[in-house]
């Protein structure tokens, strides 16, 4: 299945896009993105570790499945304040 | 009442918002750009978000902070877009019946933010070089200076 | 910078002056007149004090602070006369470079104004009666209600 | 020797005076000028062991000393903030 993953931060800039697709397997959770992410864009690959990820505005553990209606976010450690 | 804005952040009105005769306290946060980090001189700050998250991370907040103190009125604020030397990124505002509450609601919204909110800065340097903050990461790229 | 004055309080002033481009956290307090107290309602309040000891006593408390955290501006303001329900009568602002430090430092200097700086409120309640306010003592006399 | 004493708040009311003057013997502390205004001003005496007593605008002990051309002051417990 297809999913999109929008990127933000130093991750945005890494990757030169706004947004990544990926193709996963039915069933993928964050862990599976998180993996498919890595491979698909090597140069996330050593920030990946230090990334949170939400989906549909939530805060998702490496556990939760992805659905391709989903909006799934990577977060750099945030620095807001 | 949460607020991402593009605008400077105005005080005055942030504490007339929450100023209630209810309340006898209240207490503001304002977090300001400083000028040096570490030692390095810092020009500007650009803050950017994931804004309907960040929005929604903040309206959970007021609600938990809300559930945890007596709260009479709330204001969270992060301003977006460049926020230079000496001005206000971000704003937190809570008036209580007493003031004890008020600065243990401000302080653990202010941490909570700082945790949770999908907000993320990135430093100008004096030297023209740009970093994007990410606390923890290990390794930070940083533009025109490439380690 | 310590101030005892006959006019209202206003913030955006206090927040420019203690904001520094050294110090990455403000935090401003605000004492309000709240409308009830234990209950019975409270039209407005007046404040005195015994001037130059107030304001002495407020400098003090300025040096201390400064020696306990790393302070780089400080704004101390009480007002006196009548505070109408709503209305700040006292304001404590700091600025650190970090925000623990002015959470703790505002939290610390409100609660050595109220021990110590030789100011009174007087309570005028709806009921139409006064009374000053004396912490601690066991009787407190009420004008129109002498107990 | 003459002193004068500053009243404030409840006990200026009480008392009906912003200042008295009273009578002391040379070497006399706060604790005397505490018991010498209790007896000249009846009307503050139940307030007077709540006072605390200031010279030349700061805070004094029971022992401390007053001279003649000392400022002198009553401060019931304070309320501001």
């Amino acid at each position: 299945m297809i999913i999109r993953i929008k990127l933000f931060a130093l991750a945005q800039d890494l990757a030169g896009a706004e947004e990544v697709t990926l193709d996963v397997a039915p069933g993928a959770t964050i862990e599976t993105v998180r993996e498919a992410l890595a491979n698909q864009v090597p140069e996330l690959k050593s920030m990946l570790v230090s990334c949170a990820f939400a989906i549909n505005n939530e805060y998702a553990t490496t556990s939760s499945p992805v659905e391709p209606e989903d909006e799934i976010a990577c977060l750099p450690p945030v620095s807001g304040g | 009442m949460v607020e991402l804005t593009d605008n400077p952040i105005c005080t005055d009105q942030i504490t007339a918002q929450v100023t209630s005769p209810q309340c006898g306290a209240v207490v503001l946060f304002l977090g300001t750009t400083r000028q040096l980090t570490d030692g390095r001189e810092t020009v500007t700050l650009t803050y950017t978000s994931y804004a309907p998250m960040a929005q929604s991370e903040m309206e959970k907040l007021e609600d938990q902070a809300r559930s945890r103190w007596p709260i009479g009125e709330c204001v969270l604020i992060h301003r977006l877009g460049e926020v230079p030397v000496g001005q206000a990124s971000v704003a937190v505002a809570v008036s209580t019946p007493h003031r004890r509450d008020a600065f243990e609601a401000a302080s653990w919204l202010m941490d909570r933010i700082k945790e949770l909110v999908p907000v993320w800065k990135k430093e100008h340097w004096a030297t023209g070089s740009t970093q994007w903050v990410h606390p923890g990461m290990t390794k930070n790229l940083e533009d025109g200076t490439l380690q």
